[in-house]
C-alpha cells in the first residue's frame, strides 16, 4: 500500500514533466501532442486521486524520496516529497484544473500554430506545481517555485509576436524574480538553521527556538510569496498577465501559481503561527490587497481583468486566513478557499475564454449581452459568479465562511490587531466582490438593441497594457518597442477571430468546463470539506451577516445599472475618465519603471567604469612602456662617450651599494 | 717617517701630478709627453717598492713601446698641435667626469686605506731569479695563454689595419 | 724557495688547447697554402669538436669534487679545476663556436674579407679562452683568458668593414677597454684583501673574519660584477650591445651573443663560487643591475623594427634573467645561471642562424626587418618553425618547454630566499618579453602582403641582395639551423640533459 | 720599511684620475690615455701588495707583468681600431654618433 | 597508465604534425584536417573517459635536478573537468563542419585546437605543482595563434590587441603563480599536489602562508577571471573565433579555479582562510559588475564574456566559503558555467556568422519565428544562465549562496552574509539580462532577413549541451558524488 503510494506521488510530478518533454519533441504534430499532453495530466491526476485515496484509508510513509539525497557535507539535502492529507487534496485539486485546460485549451488555440509547444509547457508548468505541493524539502519547494515562474514567462508571452505580450511576460517574471530574492534569503535562513533542507525537520528545529530570526525568515519568505501571488506592492503583473492566451489565465491565476505561496505557508504554518510581527505584517499586506484589488475589479473597463483583480483579491483572503487562523485551527480555511477558488476561478476564466471566442473580445463593451446571445454559457457563467461572490450553498460561501470564522476565532480568542482589521477588511471585501461580480453579470447579461457598430469599434481598444515598457528602459534600440503599441495589435486570443469561423466548441472543452461547474456548485460541503483537515464549524452569525452583505450590494449595483449603453454599473458610478485610471491600476506601473530606472542608470555608469576605469590601467601600463622606450631611445645618443659616462657611473653605484649594503 | 716614505713620497707626487696634467692638458702631445712622465715616475715606484724588474719591464714596453704607438697613433690621426679645447667633451660632461673620478677615488680609498693603511711594512728585495721561477714554472699556464693573447692580437691589428676602408667598399659594391 | 714547477695533465686542458692549437694550425695552413680557404673551416671544426668530446670528462663531477691541475707541488692549489660548471660553460662554448663557424662558411660568390684565415682563427682564439676563463681558478689566467676571449671580438666586429661595423667596434673597444681596467683593478683588490692568488674558496675564508679587509673582497667581487657586466652586456654597461650587434656580420653577432656571454658569466661564476661559502647575504647591487637589465632591455626591444637590434636588446633583457639567480649568492644560484644561460645561448643562437638562412634567400634587406617576415609560415614552414620555437624558447612558453623550464631555475633561488620584490618584477618582465618575442612572431604567422617583397625591392641595398639572392640556403647553414633545431628541441623534451650538466 | 697609505692613496688618485680622463676627453687616443692610467693603478696595488706580502708564488709582480704585456696587445688593436674609424669618418672623435 | 599517456600524446602528436607538416601535404585540405583532428578527439575522450573510470597513475622523475616528477593521476575533483574538456574539444571540432574556420589555413586550426586540448587535459592531469604550472603555460600560444589569426576579420587592430591583452595578462598571471607555486614547493619541501593537500599548510609560518596565497591568488584570479582582473575577457571572446570563445570560457577559466582549490585552499588553508573575504567580495563585485554591464552591452558575444564573469563570482563566492557546501559549489558551478557558456558561445557563434555581426541594436528576425532550434537552445542557455532551478545553473549559485550565507567558523560570518545577499541580487539582474536578450533576439514578430536554422554537426553540438544542461539540473549529483570525496579531504570535516 504505502510503497505504491509512494509510487503514485512520484508520478504524479513524473508524468507530466516526461509529458512535457516529449511534447516538444512532437510539438509540430497537433493531435500526438495534444494527446500527450491531456495524457500526461490524466495519468497524473489519477495518481493524485490514488494519493488522496491512500492517505485517508490505510497507512501511507510521508516521506518518499525522489532522486537520492545530495552530498554536501554539513548540509543534509535528502530531496524528499511529503505525502499528507493536505498535499494529497491540493495535488487532485490542481490535477482536475490541469486536465480541464488541457482539454479546453486543444479547442482554444486550435488555430494556433504553437499550440504543441503551448501545450508542453502547460504539462512543466503543472508538474512544476505539483513539485511545490508536493514537496518535503525547501530545495524542492523552490525548484517547483521557480520553474513555474519561468512557464508563466512562456504562457504569458505565448503569442510572442504581440508586443504586449513580450512585455507582460517579461515583466510577470521580473516581478516575481525580484521578489523571490527574499524568498531564496529566507529558504536559506531557514534550512541554515538545522543545517538540513528537510521540511520536517525544519519545522521540528524552528518549533524548538522561535524568535527573531525566524521572524526575518518569514519576512522574506512573504516577500517572495507576495510576488508570485501578486499581494500589494507586487500585485501589478498578474491584471498585465491577461495578455496570455485564457487557458493559460485560467491555469496561472486559478489553481497554480498564485496560490502556491499559500500553500507554502500553509505547509509551514506550525512555525508560522511562531512568528506573530510577520502574521501581523501579513496581515496588513491582505488587508491592503483584498480591498484595493476589489475596488480596482469593480472599475475594469475588461472583464477578464476583472478577474484578475478579482484573483487578486480572493489570493489576499486565503493568505488573510493564514495570517489570523489560531493555532487551533490551522491552515485549514486557508486551504480550503484554495481549492474552492480553484474551481470557480478556472470556471470563470474558462468560461469568459469561450465567450471572449464567440464575441471576440473580453471588454466589457464587447461582452455585453455575450450571455443573451449565447445561452449555452448562461449555465457556467451563473455559477462562477455566485460562487465567487460567496453564494450559499456555493463553494465559495463555504469557504468564505470558514476564512471568515477564523479571522472571527481569532478575535475573539486573542483579539489581536491583525485580526480586527482582516475582519473588517472581510467584511468590505465580501461586499465588494459581490458588488463587481454583479457588475459582471449585468454587463453579460444586459439586453438592449444594442447597435453592433459600438461594439466593433469598442472591440478593439480593450486591452489596457500600461505606456511604459520596463524593458524599452534597458534602451535597446529594437523596433516595434514602441512604449504604446500600435493600436493594430489585437486583443488576446483575437488571432482566433471568431467571427472568422473559429472552429465549433468541442465536446472536450464543454465536458471540462461543466466539471469545474459541478464541481464550483457542490464541491464546497460535499467534497471538499471533508477532506480538508479543519473543523467544520460555520459561525451563523457571520454567515447571516454576509449574505445580508452581498444583498445589500447586489440590489445597489442592480440600482446602477443603467438601462441604456452596456448597462455597465461602473461606467455610471465611476465615469469612462476614471475607469482609465482603474484599467491602469493606479499607476503601479509606473512605480516599478521608477525602480527600473536607476538600476540602468548604474548600469551605464559600471559599463562606462570598465572601460575607462579599470581598462585605464590596462592601456596605462601600455602608455607608459611605450614612454620608458621613447625615453631609453632618447638617452642612447650613440655615443660611445657617454656611454664611457655610465660605464663608470655604474661601477660607482654598485661599488657603493655593494660595500654598503652587502 | 722613513727615508722610503720619502722617496715614495716624493716620486709619488710627481706621478699623481702628471696624470692629472695628462688627463687635463689641452695639447695632445702634451697628454702624451705627460703620459710618458707617469709612467716612467711609476716605474721609479715599482724601484722604490723594490720591484726591480717590474721597473724595468714598465720602462722598456710602456715607455718604449705604447707610448710610441700612442704618439704614432696622434700623427696618423693628424692631431693638431697647439692648445686645441675641443679634445675635450662638453662641460657637464667634465664635471660629471670629476665628480666620477673623486667619487671612486674615494670609494677606493675609504675601502684601502682603513684596511692597510696605518700599516708600515718591509718591502722585500725583489729577487729577479725568483719572479722568473714562477713565472715560468707556476705561472706557466696564464704565460702561455698570454703568448696566444699576444698572436692574435697582433693578427687582429694587422687584420684590421689591412682592411679596405669604406669607402673602397662602397666603390666596389 | 719552493719548486715552482706546477703539475700539468694536457688531457685535461684539452678544451682549451685544442682551439688554441686549432688557431695556431689554421694561421700556418694560411701561410703554407694561400689558396685553400675551406680547409681552414674544416681544421677550426675538427679542434672544436675535438675540445667538446674533452669537456666530457668534466661533466660526471659534481659541483664540489672537480678534476684539477696545474696544481703547486705538496698538494697545494690549482690553477685549473674541470669540474661540472666549468665543463658544462665550455661544452657549450665549443658548440656555440662551431655553429658560429658553419654560419660564416664562405660563400662562392662573395670575397670573403680579411682572408677567412683571420676570422677563423679569432674565433678559435677567443673560444679558446672563453673555455680558459671557465676552468681559471687563479687570477692570473682569469684575467688574460678573459681578455683572451675579448679582445679579438673588437676585430671580429669590425672586420666587416662597414662604417657601422666600424662604430660598433668602437663603442665595443672603448667598453671593453675601461672594463679590463676595472677587472685588473678588482684582481688588484681581491690579491690585497685575501693575499692569495687562488679565486678558491679557501682564500676568500681567510677574509671573512676580518672586518677591515672583508669590505676591499666584497669591493673587488661588485667590480668583478661590473667589469663583467659590460660582455654580459647588463645595464648600465651595456651601451655597445646593439651597435656591435649591428654592425657586425651576422655570424659574428651569434658569436657575440652566445660564446663571449658564455666566457663572461663563466668569469663570473669562477668569482662567484669563490665567495659563495661566505653564506653572502643576497647581493643587492646584483639584483638591481639584474632588474634594471630586464626592465630596460625589454622596453627597448618593444620598440625596434630591426631583428638583430630586437636579438641584441633581447641579450640585455636575458642578461638580467641570467644573473637574476646570482642575486643570493649560492651553489644553488650558480647553477640556475648557467642552466639559464645555457638555455637563452642555445635559442638565441638558432634565431640567429634562422636569420643568417633568410639573408640568403630573402635578401639583407627582408631578412633584418620585422616586417620582412611576414608569411614566412607559409613561404618556409620548416624555418619559420625553427625560429617560432626559438622565439617561443626565449619568451619562456611552451613548446619552447627549455624557455619554460629556465624560468623556473631562474625564479627558484629568488624564490628560495624570499626576495619577493625581485620575483615580482622577473614576473612583469616576463611579460614584457612575451610581448618582444610574439611581436616577431606575430609578424611571421602573418600572412604575406605584397607590399612587403615590393618595399624590400625598394631599397636599394636590398635590391642589390635580392638580385643577388641563392635561390637556396647555403647547406652549411642549413646544418646550423638543423644542428640547433634538433638541440633545442630534444632539450625541450628533456631539459634535464642541460640543468644535469651542472650537477645537482 | 714603508707606510702603506702612501701607494695606495697613489692607486686611488690614478683611478680617479684615469676615470676622468676616460669621461672627460673626446678624442680616442686621450681615452686611451685614461684607460693606461687604470691599468697602472692596478700594476701598482699588484706591485706593492707584492712586495709587502710574504707570497712564493711572486703574484704581485708577474701580474703585474702579465698587465703590462696585455695592456701592449690591447694598444695594438685599439690604434688599429681607431686608425680605421679616423679613415672612415676623418675624426676620431668619441662623442660623435656612431654610424 | 599508457591509457593516460595516450589520452595525453594523441592531441600532442596530432596538434604538433598538423601544425608543422600539415600545410602542403593532403591534410591541408579542410575535409581531410576537420576528419584527422575529430578522430583524434574522439579517441582522446575515449581514453579519458577510461582513465576517469580506472584511475591509473604516471610517475616518474623529469627534472632530477629540480625535483620535479612526470607526475599524472584523476581524482574526483578533476574527473568531470577532464571530461568536459574532452567533450567540448570533440564538439568544437563537430561545430568546425559546419562553420569552417576563416583567415588561416584549416591545418594550423584545428592543430591549435589540439594543442589546447593538450594543454587542459595535462593540466587537469598534472599531480606536481611544476608540471601543473607547465601545462598551464601549454594552452596561452594556440589560443593566441587562434584568436589573432582566426578571430573577427573585420577589425585587424582590434584583433591584434585582444590576442595580445589575452596572453600578456594571462602571461602575468601564470608568472606570478609561478612564483607562488616555487615558494609553495620550497616552504612545503614536495611539489606533489597531493601531499601538499595532505600537509594542509602544517609547519608553514601565517605571513607565509599569506604572501604565498596572495600570489597565487592574484595569479589564477587572471586566469578565472576575478573581477577587476578581467579586463582582457570580453575583448578576448568578441574577437576570438567560435571554437576559441568555446574553449576558452569553457575550459581555460576552469583552469583558473580548479588550480585555486588545488594549490591555494588545500596546501594553504590558514593563508586562505586570512584573504578569503576579500577573495569572495571581489566575487560578489565581479557577480554585480557583469550582471549589470550585460543589462546595457549592446555586443553579444561580449554580454556573454560579461555574463561569465558573473558566474564565475559564483564559484569565488563558493571557494571562498571555505566550507564542504562551497566548495562543492564552486566545483558543480564550474562544470555548470563550462557547458553553459560553451552552449552559448556556439548558439552566438552561428548567429554571428548569420548576421554578419553580434550587435543586438539592429533589428534581426526573430529566432523563434525563423530558426526554433536555435530559439529552443537559446532559451534553455539563458535560462541556465540565470539560475532557473532544475537547470544545470542552479545548484551551482544557490550552494554557493548557502554556503556563504554560514561559511567556516573563521571567516567573517557577517560579512559573508552580506556577500550572500549580493550575490542574490546579481541573480536578479541576471534574470534582467537574460529576459532582454531573448526580447530582443528571441521573440518578435520580425521574419526577416530570415536565416537557415542550425542543423547537421551544429545541431546535434547543441542538442547535447541542451540535454547536458537538462540532465545534470535534475540529477547534479552526477557530478557532486565524484568530488565530495576528495572535497571532504580538503576541507576535512566528516560529511554526515
Amino acid at each position: 500500500m504505502s510503497d505504491s503510494v509512494s509510487q503514485a506521488a512520484r508520478l504524479v510530478v513524473l508524468v507530466p514533466f516526461l509529458a512535457a518533454i516529449l511534447g516538444l519533441f512532437v510539438a509540430r504534430r497537433r493531435l500526438a501532442s495534444a494527446f500527450i499532453s491531456s495524457a500526461g495530466a490524466v495519468v497524473s491526476l489519477l495518481a493524485g486521486l490514488y494519493v488522496l485515496y491512500g492517505v485517508h484509508h490505510g497507512t501511507v510513509t510521508p516521506e518518499v524520496s525522489t532522486f537520492g539525497s545530495l552530498p554536501l557535507g554539513q548540509l543534509r539535502m535528502p530531496l524528499h516529497l511529503l505525502v499528507d492529507d493536505l498535499s494529497a487534496i491540493v495535488v487532485v485539486a490542481v490535477g482536475i484544473v490541469g486536465l480541464a485546460v488541457q482539454l479546453f485549451s486543444k479547442w482554444y488555440l486550435h488555430e494556433d500554430d504553437r499550440y504543441g509547444v503551448f501545450v508542453a509547457s502547460v504539462s512543466l508548468f503543472l508538474a512544476a506545481m505539483l513539485l511545490v505541493v508536493l514537496s518535503g524539502d525547501l530545495i524542492l519547494t523552490l525548484i517547483g517555485w521557480e520553474v513555474m515562474g519561468w512557464c508563466s514567462y512562456l504562457l504569458i508571452g505565448h503569442n510572442s509576436r504581440l508586443e504586449s505580450a513580450r512585455r507582460a511576460a517579461t515583466k510577470a517574471f521580473l516581478v516575481t524574480r525580484i521578489a523571490d530574492l527574499a524568498f531564496v534569503i529566507g529558504l536559506i535562513i531557514l534550512a541554515a538553521g538545522p543545517s538540513t533542507t528537510s521540511i520536517p525537520a525544519v519545522i521540528a528545529h524552528w518549533s524548538a527556538l522561535p524568535g527573531s530570526t525566524l521572524t526575518a525568515a518569514f519576512l522574506c519568505l512573504l516577500c517572495g510569496i507576495a510576488g508570485k501571488s501578486a499581494q500589494f506592492p507586487f500585485h501589478d503583473w498578474l491584471p498585465d498577465a491577461m495578455e496570455g492566451p485564457t487557458p493559460a489565465s485560467a491555469l496561472i491565476h486559478a489553481a497554480t501559481m498564485v496560490a502556491a505561496g499559500t500553500f507554502v505557508l500553509a505547509r509551514l504554518f506550525p512555525i508560522f503561527v511562531l512568528s506573530d510581527p510577520a502574521r501581523l505584517v501579513l496581515a496588513l499586506i491582505t488587508a491592503v490587497t483584498m480591498v484595493g484589488a476589489g475596488i480596482l475589479a469593480f472599475g475594469q473597463s475588461d472583464i477578464k481583468r476583472l478577474l484578475a483583480y478579482s484573483t487578486v483579491s480572493q489570493i489576499a483572503m486565503m493568505l488573510s486566513a493564514l495570517a489570523i487562523a489560531p493555532a487551533s485551527v490551522g491552515a485549514g480555511p486557508a486551504v480550503l478557499h484554495l481549492l474552492s477558488h480553484a474551481m470557480f476561478k478556472a470556471l470563470l476564466f474558462l468560461a469568459i475564454g469561450w465567450l471572449s471566442v464567440l464575441v471576440a473580445g473580453t471588454s466589457a463593451v464587447a461582452m455585453s449581452g455575450g450571455v443573451r446571445h449565447h445561452p449555452e454559457l448562461k449555465l457556467p457563467i451563473a455559477a462562477g459568479l455566485l460562487a465567487l461572490a460567496g453564494v450559499p450553498p456555493l463553494v465559495g460561501f463555504v469557504s468564505k465562511e470558514y476564512v471568515l470564522g477564523a479571522a472571527y476565532d481569532n478575535v475573539s480568542e486573542s483579539g489581536s490587531l491583525g485580526g480586527w482589521i482582516l475582519l473588517v477588511a472581510l467584511g468590505v471585501t465580501v461586499v465588494l466582490t459581490a458588488a463587481y461580480c454583479t457588475r459582471a453579470w449585468l454587463v453579460l447579461t444586459h439586453l438592449n438593441p444594442a447597435d453592433e457598430a459600438v461594439r466593433q469599434s469598442a472591440i478593439h481598444d480593450s486591452r489596457a497594457v500600461n505606456e511604459v515598457s520596463l524593458i524599452e528602459m534597458f534602451s535597446d534600440p529594437a523596433p516595434g518597442m514602441a512604449g504604446v503599441s500600435p493600436p493594430s495589435s489585437a486583443p488576446p486570443a483575437a488571432h482566433v477571430g471568431a467571427d472568422h469561423g473559429h472552429a465549433p466548441i468541442h465536446g472536450s472543452a464543454r465536458v471540462s468546463v461543466s466539471i469545474l461547474a459541478l464541481l464550483s456548485v457542490v464541491g464546497g460541503s460535499v467534497i471538499f470539506t471533508p477532506l480538508v483537515p479543519v473543523k467544520p464549524h460555520i459561525t451563523w452569525v457571520l454567515a447571516a451577516a454576509s449574505v445580508l452583505l452581498i444583498l445589500a450590494a447586489w440590489l445597489v449595483v442592480r440600482r446602477m445599472a443603467p438601462i441604456t449603453g452596456t448597462g455597465d454599473a461602473a461606467v455610471r458610478l465611476l465615469g469612462a475618465r476614471r475607469m482609465v485610471m482603474f484599467d491602469k491600476g493606479f499607476g503601479a506601473d509606473g512605480v516599478y519603471v521608477a525602480v527600473v530606472s536607476p538600476v540602468v542608470r548604474l548600469a551605464r555608469v559600471v559599463v562606462t567604469a570598465d572601460r575607462q576605469v579599470i581598462d585605464a590601467y590596462v592601456r596605462g601600463t601600455v602608455v607608459a612602456t611605450r614612454w620608458a622606450g621613447v625615453t631609453g631611445e632618447r638617452a642612447h645618443t650613440r655615443k660611445p662617450s657617454s656611454y664611457l659616462v655610465w660605464l663608470l657611473l655604474g661601477v660607482l653605484a654598485v661599488g657603493v651599494s655593494g660595500v654598503t649594503l652587502w | 717617517m722613513t727615508t722610503l716614505d720619502i722617496l715614495f713620497g716624493a716620486v709619488g707626487l710627481i706621478t699623481a701630478a702628471s696624470a692629472v696634467l695628462a688627463v687635463t692638458t689641452h695639447q695632445l702631445v702634451h697628454a702624451a709627453l705627460w703620459l710618458v712622465v707617469t709612467l716612467g715616475t711609476l716605474a721609479g715606484c715599482y724601484l722604490i717598492l723594490g720591484a726591480e724588474l717590474v721597473a724595468l719591464v714598465q720602462l722598456l714596453v710602456y715607455v718604449g713601446a705604447v707610448v710610441v704607438l700612442v704618439l704614432f697613433a696622434l700623427m696618423l690621426t693628424r692631431a693638431p698641435m697647439g692648445r686645441s679645447p675641443e679634445h675635450s667633451s662638453a662641460p657637464i660632461q667634465r664635471v660629471a667626469a670629476a665628480v666620477i673620478g673623486a667619487g671612486i677615488t674615494t670609494l677606493l680609498a675609504a675601502v684601502l686605506l682603513p684596511a692597510l693603511g696605518g700599516q708600515i711594512r718591509s718591502t722585500r728585495a725583489g729577487d729577479t731569479k725568483g719572479i722568473a721561477t714562477q713565472l715560468f714554472g707556476s705561472w706557466v699556464w696564464p704565460f702561455e695563454l698570454l703568448s696566444l693573447l699576444l698572436l692574435a692580437a697582433l693578427i687582429a691589428a694587422l687584420a684590421v689595419s689591412r682592411m679596405p676602408t669604406p669607402s673602397a667598399q662602397r666603390k666596389s659594391a | 724557495m719552493s719548486q715552482a714547477v706546477v703539475s700539468v695533465n694536457a688531457g685535461m686542458l684539452l678544451p682549451v688547447l685544442a682551439p688554441a692549437v686549432g688557431a695556431a694550425v689554421v694561421l700556418v695552413v694560411d701561410v703554407a697554402f694561400q689558396r685553400l680557404r675551406r680547409a681552414h673551416y674544416v681544421i677550426a671544426l675538427v679542434s672544436l669538436v675535438v675540445g667538446a668530446v674533452a669537456t666530457l670528462a668534466g661533466l660526471g663531477m659534481v659541483a664540489g669534487g672537480a678534476r684539477q691541475t696545474l696544481c703547486l707541488p705538496g698538494g697545494g692549489q690549482c690553477m685549473y679545476a674541470a669540474d661540472s660548471v666549468a665543463s658544462a660553460l665550455q661544452l657549450a662554448a665549443l658548440l656555440a663556436a662551431a655553429v658560429t663557424l658553419l654560419l660564416s662558411w664562405p660563400d662562392d660568390k662573395k670575397q670573403s674579407r680579411g682572408g677567412t684565415a683571420v676570422i677563423v682563427s679569432l674565433v678559435l682564439a677567443a673560444t679558446a679562452g672563453a673555455t680558459a676563463v671557465a676552468g681559471a681558478r687563479d687570477v692570473g689566467s682569469w684575467l688574460v683568458a678573459l681578455e683572451l676571449a675579448t679582445l679579438p671580438t673588437v676585430a671580429l666586429v669590425a672586420l666587416r668593414g662597414a662604417s657601422s661595423a666600424i662604430s660598433g667596434a668602437v663603442d665595443l673597444l672603448t667598453t671593453s677597454l675601461v672594463s679590463f681596467g676595472l677587472l685588473a683593478l678588482a684582481a688588484g683588490l681581491w690579491f690585497t684583501a685575501t693575499g692569495s692568488a687562488f679565486l678558491n674558496p679557501a682564500a676568500a675564508l681567510m677574509v671573512i673574519h676580518d672586518p677591515t679587509r672583508r669590505p676591499i673582497l666584497v669591493l673587488a667581487v661588485v667590480v668583478v660584477v661590473a667589469g663583467i657586466g659590460f660582455k654580459l652586456s647588463l645595464v648600465p654597461f651595456h651601451a655597445w650591445t646593439p651597435e656591435a650587434y649591428d654592425g657586425a656580420p651576422l655570424p659574428i653577432a651569434a658569436f657575440l651573443a652566445g660564446v663571449s656571454k658564455i666566457a663572461a658569466l663563466a668569469a663570473l661564476l669562477v668569482v662567484i663560487r669563490a665567495v659563495a661559502p661566505l653564506g653572502a647575504p643576497p647581493l643587492t647591487a646584483i639584483a638591481i643591475v639584474s632588474a634594471v637589465s630586464m626592465t630596460l632591455g625589454n622596453v627597448m626591444a618593444l620598440r625596434q623594427d630591426g631583428v638583430v637590434r630586437l636579438l641584441a636588446w633581447s641579450t640585455v633583457a636575458q642578461a638580467g634573467w641570467v644573473v637574476l639567480p646570482l642575486a643570493t649568492v649560492s651553489s644553488a644560484a650558480v647553477r640556475a645561471s648557467g642552466a639559464y644561460l645555457l638555455a637563452y645561448v642555445l635559442a638565441t643562437i638558432l634565431a640567429f642562424a634562422v636569420v643568417a638562412a633568410l639573408v640568403q634567400t630573402r635578401g639583407a634587406a627582408r631578412a633584418r626587418n620585422l616586417t620582412g617576415y611576414r608569411g614566412l609560415l607559409r613561404d618556409h614552414p620548416f624555418l619559420a618553425s625553427a625560429l617560432a620555437l626559438a622565439l617561443l624558447s626565449l619568451a619562456g612558453l611552451p613548446p619552447g618547454i627549455l624557455g619554460v623550464v629556465a624560468k623556473v631555475v631562474a625564479l627558484r633561488p629568488v624564490v628560495a630566499s624570499e626576495l619577493w620584490l625581485l620575483a615580482v618584477v622577473a614576473a612583469v618582465n616576463a611579460v614584457l618579453g612575451v610581448a618582444v618575442y610574439l611581436r616577431w612572431l606575430r609578424a611571421v604567422l602573418a600572412s604575406p602582403d605584397s607590399e612587403a617583397k615590393a618595399s624590400a625591392r625598394q631599397v636599394p641595398d636590398g635590391g642589390a641582395s635580392v638580385a643577388a639572392l641563392s635561390v637556396r640556403v647555403h647547406p652549411a647553414t642549413l646544418v646550423a639551423v638543423g644542428f640547433s633545431a634538433i638541440a633545442l628541441v630534444v632539450t625541450s623534451l628533456s631539459p634535464q640533459l642541460i640543468l644535469g650538466l651542472f650537477g645537482s | 720599511m714603508i707606510h702603506l697609505w702612501l701607494p695606495l692613496t697613489l692607486v686611488c688618485v690614478l683611478v680617479g684620475a684615469g676615470s676622468y680622463g676616460v669621461i672627460a676627453r673626446r678624442n680616442a687616443v686621450l681615452v686611451l690615455i685614461g684607460v693606461e692610467l687604470i691599468l697602472n693603478a692596478a700594476n701598482l696595488l699588484f706591485v706593492t701588495m707584492g712586495s709587502v706580502l710574504n707570497d712564493p708564488l711572486r703574484t704581485g709582480h708577474v701580474l703585474t707583468l702579465f698587465l703590462i704585456t696585455i695592456a701592449a696587445a690591447e694598444m695594438g688593436v685599439a690604434l688599429a681600431v681607431i686608425l680605421a674609424l679616423f679613415r672612415d669618418r676623418g675624426h676620431i672623435d668619441l662623442s660623435e654618433p656612431g654610424a | 597508465m599508457i591509457l593516460l599517456l595516450a589520452a595525453l600524446a594523441i592531441p600532442a602528436v596530432t596538434g604538433t604534425s598538423l601544425i608543422v607538416a600539415g600545410r602542403g601535404s593532403a591534410t591541408s585540405a579542410e575535409g581531410n584536417a576537420n576528419l584527422l583532428s575529430l578522430a583524434a578527439s574522439v579517441a582522446t575522450a575515449a581514453l579519458v573517459i577510461a582513465t576517469v573510470i580506472a584511475r591509473p597513475v604516471v610517475d616518474y622523475l623529469w627534472l632530477p635536478s629540480l625535483g620535479v616528477r612526470f607526475h599524472f593521476a584523476v581524482d574526483g575533483i578533476s574527473a568531470p573537468l577532464l571530461i568536459l574538456t574532452a567533450a567540448l574539444s570533440v564538439a568544437v571540432v563537430v561545430h568546425a563542419r559546419s562553420h569552417p574556420p576563416r583567415g588561416g589555413s584549416p591545418t594550423t586550426f584545428y592543430g591549435c585546437l589540439q594543442l589546447v586540448e593538450l594543454g587542459a587535459l595535462a593540466t587537469f592531469y598534472a599531480r606536481d605543482a611544476v608540471l601543473f604550472f607547465v601545462a598551464f603555460e601549454i594552452v596561452l600560444i594556440p589560443m593566441w595563434v587562434l584568436i589573432s589569426r582566426f578571430g573577427d576579420s573585420h577589425d585587424l587592430a582590434a584583433r591584434a590587441d585582444a590576442s595580445g591583452r589575452f596572453v600578456l595578462y594571462t602571461v602575468l598571471g601564470s608568472t606570478l603563480m609561478l612564483v607562488g607555486i616555487l615558494a609553495l614547493v620550497q616552504s612545503a619541501g614536495t611539489a606533489n599536489i597531493d601531499a601538499l593537500a595532505a600537509a594542509h599548510g602544517a609547519g608553514m609560518a601565517r605571513h607565509t602562508q599569506i604572501i604565498i596565497a596572495s600570489l597565487l591568488l592574484v595569479g589564477m584570479g587572471i586566469k578565472i577571471p576575478v573581477w577587476p582582473l578581467h579586463t582582457w575577457l570580453p575583448p578576448a571572446h568578441t574577437i576570438a573565433p567560435t571554437a576559441g570563445s568555446v574553449m576558452l570560457a569553457a575550459v581555460l577559466l576552469k583552469m583558473g579555479t580548479y588550480g585555486v582549490v588545488r594549490l591555494v585552499i588545500a596546501p594553504l588553508p590558514i593563508g586562505f582562510g586570512a584573504l578569503a573575504p576579500v577573495f569572495g567580495a571581489v566575487g560578489v563585485v565581479g557577480i554585480l559588475w557583469g550582471g549589470l554591464a550585460c543589462l546595457v552591452e549592446n555586443d553579444l558575444k561580449r554580454l556573454i564574456a560579461y555574463s561569465s564573469v558573473a558566474h564565475m563570482g559564483f564559484v569565488v563566492l563558493g571557494l571562498s566559503s571555505g566550507t564542504t557546501v562551497g566548495l562543492q559549489a564552486a566545483l558543480f558551478a564550474n562544470v555548470a558555467h563550462g557547458v553553459v557558456s560553451a552552449l552559448l558561445f556556439f548558439l552566438v557563434g552561428g548567429l554571428k556568422e548569420r548576421w554578419g555581426s553580434a550587435d543586438l541594436a539592429t533589428a534581426r528576425a526573430a529566432l523563434r519565428e525563423v530558426s526554433p532550434r536555435l530559439g529552443l537552445a537559446l532559451v534553455v542557455g539563458f535560462a541556465a544562465s540565470l539560475g532557473l532551478p532544475g537547470l544545470i545553473g542552479f545548484w551551482g549559485e544557490f550552494l554557493a549562496m548557502f554556503a556563504a550565507w554560514n561559511p567556516a567558523p573563521d571567516r567573517p560570518q557577517g560579512l559573508m552574509r552580506v556577500l550572500a545577499v549580493l550575490a542574490v541580487t546579481g541573480t536578479a539582474v541576471a534574470a534582467g539580462y537574460s529576459l532582454r536578450v531573448l526580447r530582443l533576439i528571441w521573440s518578435g514578430d520580425r521574419t526577416t532577413p530570415a536565416h537557415a536554422d542550425a542543423r547537421g554537426g551544429e545541431w546535434s553540438v547543441l542538442a547535447v549541451l541542451v540535454a547536458a544542461v537538462l540532465v545534470l539540473g535534475v540529477a547534479p549529483g552526477l557530478v557532486l558524488n565524484s568530488t565530495i570525496k576528495d572535497v571532504t579531504a580538503i576541507t576535512s570535516e566528516v560529511s554526515r
